[in-house]
């Protein structure tokens, strides 16, 4: 057993994702702009206040609860490709998560993948297609294998929050096969994608959670 | 950036605001974003519903009216509205004869409208049907792509089954005929100039003097190939020739739609379409029928875009039936 | 200079050709530059004749048909035509009970619409009258000034005595009635960027990014007064205010337009339309119709005027009264 | 007697005020820019492309026809302000001409008088107005001084030409009261007045043929 996660510091990630990609969101809009219609930045961070708005009034006492709020109030609140694919993330999560009241490493595992698996249901992504798939694949795989070494939560979170951003920076020289950066066949090569930009600040901002929370 | 605009974030609400206030004959639910007939069409006909991001006015607020559309969710600038307005949508203008979607084919638009579809058949028991619209030629169809764009012929599918709507005919009908336009049209577009999306403040790419963006969609983003800047000739002929290799428009009649990004002037865009109308006659195209003016556009772009349908006598008789919308209107 | 046209010496044939592929039910006669009905209307009826320069359309080729102008000069981008083809316009036109000349209150408009006057008087004997509009009140109508600048009335007259026409009024009652709605309106307008005549090839004059011009006409000429850019809501003010201060519009309904300059996008309009409604409701004036679009604009330029019409219940029903011209068109 | 003018001499002056506007063509546009409408160097130069036409199909063989032709060419090709004016101002010249073949002084600034005054009968325009008149106006005051003093009539044309760019450049302080830069008010000042550029052309291109042609 390698530490356990509070509902406080899951509810922490989501403040600090929110925080991230409300600084980040000219940079976000700048990738979107090269490659896409310049909406991204604005879609994360109306969708995060939306949901940081959503916990403030009713801060469900259960994982499931939770996260099943976050990606109900995503789906409603961004619209666009990042909508429905955040959207599903996170429900995804919060139907695995069950109604618990705390996480441990394999629970946390469990529901990311579950997320993962929603995002490729509703988007038929595969890797290598330059969406946040790029990001989000191999940082859970790098989660799972930490957590398999034995590593502790904290630690293994770190280690995919650097898979995430390598994944993202791999995104630079591929053509996109999905989305609207497809449409621009091989004038999309030479730029990140945005969604594995987004994705991997999700990553980093839960990495630099746990540091903090995890017991 | 310099725009008729109050607050960047509040582009939509204040524009809908002067929607509700211009059009007596249109109801705003401003909470949902949606824009329905003041007056629903009669019980027992089939309702269409569109929607999409906003920013291409009159599409699809401006479509909404007797013989056209029932509703229309808007979206944020270039973002495609949520599952839930296209679910408040279809359950208020389902009329008991069931609702067809009509959707551009974008990934989010897609998604959102599947969420919808979900929801809707699972709650509110309402009969959906989806067209998904791609006639962009500028995009190939592949599994390397998200498919072809829907761009132009969702205007003249919106208004064609609009009227078959209208007649009565039945959900089967109305969702056949849509298929039947969709897979009879085709678009490409161009840019001379960017576009500036409120709340990114800048234009979404640079575009030197001398050059100009061929084979853009209606979101600002770059088209398939930048190429230097040449006449109203020769962009047509960049414009015309994909089409017509694209598919055979010389069986019978066509509808062509010469339409505008939002920044271009009517004269330009009338004199584009002379310089269209010598190509398709050139090429044994048989124009019934032409729209010239802004009808999908992309914010501030300059550019064109033309778009060529094959019709028949059904069609023409659809085409022609009286529309009283915003964006078109004639027959009543 | 990115625009699309061909040579910029062309753009006016270039255009009318466009026209003439794009709407059957028009003639144009290509050595005169004049647009026409392709039916002219019923002998003993009173015809319509307006023109101006390029550079305004719809205006005013955009307006001939049933309901509202037979024939329509066009000059060379932002000059006016000449007598030759006003003449030729008033002979071919005149259906026997004499030709309405309309005219926008512009020193060169009026001097070639004088000079036609007396050549169409002495040569063809066609019984004339003109009315020559001036609604805007950024210009004080004074000896100091060639007095205010006929804009947005232009269109509202246009349409509404061209019903009047249509109904069999005599030259006399049609004047009458021209002459009662350019006194029952004012227009004031603004921009947010200049304008680039092709033949000039570059911006007529600058306007940093952070300034606008208020009080423009439709020529791309600086306004009134260069104040720094402001939001909607403060636009709509600096518009409405100095209408409703020139005029008292409380009396009964009036009719609204809010006109695009050419480069602004629909969504805009409409944005700054529920600003001006809200003023106007707010100073009691009753709005019983509206027009928001881009119908009398200048080239590209990025901006839009405000036109308040005092109505009562004849102008209403000649407002509603059918109307077929690819600017304006509802009732048939 | 102060010499006479063959009536190639008037021809050559208006070939020699096209080849002036059309090269100054940008430099009028240029001025209407700031007051106007950006269209005078167009106009100017489409009207004498059409005058030129015109009198190579047809050269009249006396004075009245041809500032008649002259004046109907710019009333039918020019339009604007200056098509009526300088199309107005021709055909005066032209009805006081008289079937002549050869101008002496007196002659010539009798029509150009009229031609003026024909100006003056479309346009109302009144000294200080910041028009073409300003320009016109001083220009045949002095040409007429300059004759009465005896002056040949070349001389005399150097006078009115250089009369003519002297009004000229006194439009610039003027707030214009008539035409479209009447609409800036205050704004019109410190811009000189196109027509009254375009006319200076007219008045020196006369100076330059006169000291060639005048035996
Ligand atoms: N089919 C898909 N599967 C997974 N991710 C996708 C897919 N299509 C798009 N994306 C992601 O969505 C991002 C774009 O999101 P956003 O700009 O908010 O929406 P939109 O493209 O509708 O404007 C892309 O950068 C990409 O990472
Ligand atoms: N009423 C008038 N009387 C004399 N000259 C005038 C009058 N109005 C305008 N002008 C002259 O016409 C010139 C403008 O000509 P132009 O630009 O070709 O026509 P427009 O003003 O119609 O665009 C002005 O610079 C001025 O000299
Ligand atoms: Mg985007
Ligand atoms: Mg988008
Ligand atoms: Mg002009
Ligand atoms: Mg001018």
């Amino acid at each position: 057993m390698n530490g356990t996660i509070p509902l406080d510091a899951l509810v922490k990630w989501l403040e600090l994702f929110r925080t991230e990609v409300t600084e980040q969101r000219a940079y976000l809009t700048e990738l979107d702009s090269a490659i896409g219609d310049a909406d991204h930045g604005a879609n994360m961070a109306r969708g995060m206040a939306a949901v940081m708005d959503k916990l403030e009034t009713s801060t469900p006492s259960t994982a499931d609860e939770l996260f099943k709020s976050v990606g109900m109030t995503l789906v409603t609140s961004v619209g666009g490709a990042s909508g429905p694919l955040y959207g599903t993330f996170f429900l995804r999560m919060g139907m695995t998560a069950g109604a618990v009241a705390e996480f441990d490493g394999a629970a946390l595992a469990a529901a990311l993948r579950a997320g993962l698996d929603g995002i490729v249901a509703r988007g038929k992504a595969e890797a290598g297609d330059k969406t946040m798939f790029d990001a989000l694949a191999p940082a859970l795989d790098a989660f799972d294998a930490a957590l398999a070494d034995g590593t502790p939560i904290a630690a293994a979170a770190e280690v995919a929050a650097d898979a995430a951003e390598a994944g993202r920076d791999a995104t630079e020289p591929l053509v996109a096969r999905k989305g609207r950066a497809s449409y621009l066949g091989e004038r999309s090569a030479g730029h990140l994608d945005p969604g594995s930009a987004s994705s991997a600040l999700l990553m980093r901002t839960l990495a630099d959670v746990l540091s903090e929370f995890v017991t | 950036m310099k725009k008729l605009i109050n607050d960047p974030e509040a582009v939509l609400a204040d524009a809908l605001a002067g929607i509700a206030a211009a059009h007596s004959d249109l109801r705003v639910d401003f909470t949902n974003r949606i824009v329905y007939r003041a007056i629903p069409k009669a019980d027992g006909k089939v309702a269409l519903i569109s929607g999409g991001g906003s920013g291409h006015e009159p599409l699809h607020g401006g479509f909404v009216g007797t013989g056209m559309l029932d509703a229309a969710c808007a979206g944020e600038v270039f973002t495609s509205p949520t599952p839930d307005q296209m679910q408040e949508a279809t359950k208020v203008a389902d009329r008991g004869a069931g609702v067809l979607h009509i959707v551009k084919n974008y990934t989010g638009d897609v998604m959102n409208f599947e969420m919808a579809g979900e929801l809707a058949a699972s709650e509110s028991g309402v009969e959906v049907a989806t067209i998904v619209t791609n006639d962009d030629v500028a995009v190939q169809d592949s599994t390397w792509t998200a498919g072809r764009r829907g761009v132009g012929v969702t205007v003249l599918l919106e208004k064609i089954v609009g009227a078959a709507a209208e007649e009565g005919r039945d959900l089967k009908a109305v969702l056949a005929l849509a298929e039947k336009i969709n897979g009879s049209g085709r678009s490409m577009g161009m840019a001379l100039t960017s576009c500036t999306v409120p709340a990114a403040g800048k234009p979404t790419f640079d575009l030197p003097d001398d050059m100009m963006e061929i084979g853009v969609g209606i979101h600002g983003e770059p088209g398939r190939h930048r190429v230097p800047l040449a006449g109203a000739r020769e962009i047509a002929a960049q414009l015309v020739e994909p089409i017509l290799a694209d598919l055979d428009f010389t069986s019978g009649p066509s509808i062509v739609m010469l339409n505008g990004m939002g920044g271009s002037p009517l004269i330009e865009l009338y004199l584009m379409y002379g310089e269209v109308a010598k190509l398709l006659e050139k090429a044994g195209v048989k124009v019934a029928r032409t729209l010239v003016g802004n009808y999908i556009t992309s914010l501030d772009m300059a550019g064109c875009s033309v778009t060529v349908l094959n019709a028949d006598d059904e069609i023409l008789k659809l085409w022609d039936a009286p529309v009283v919308t915003g964006g078109l209107r004639w027959g009543a």
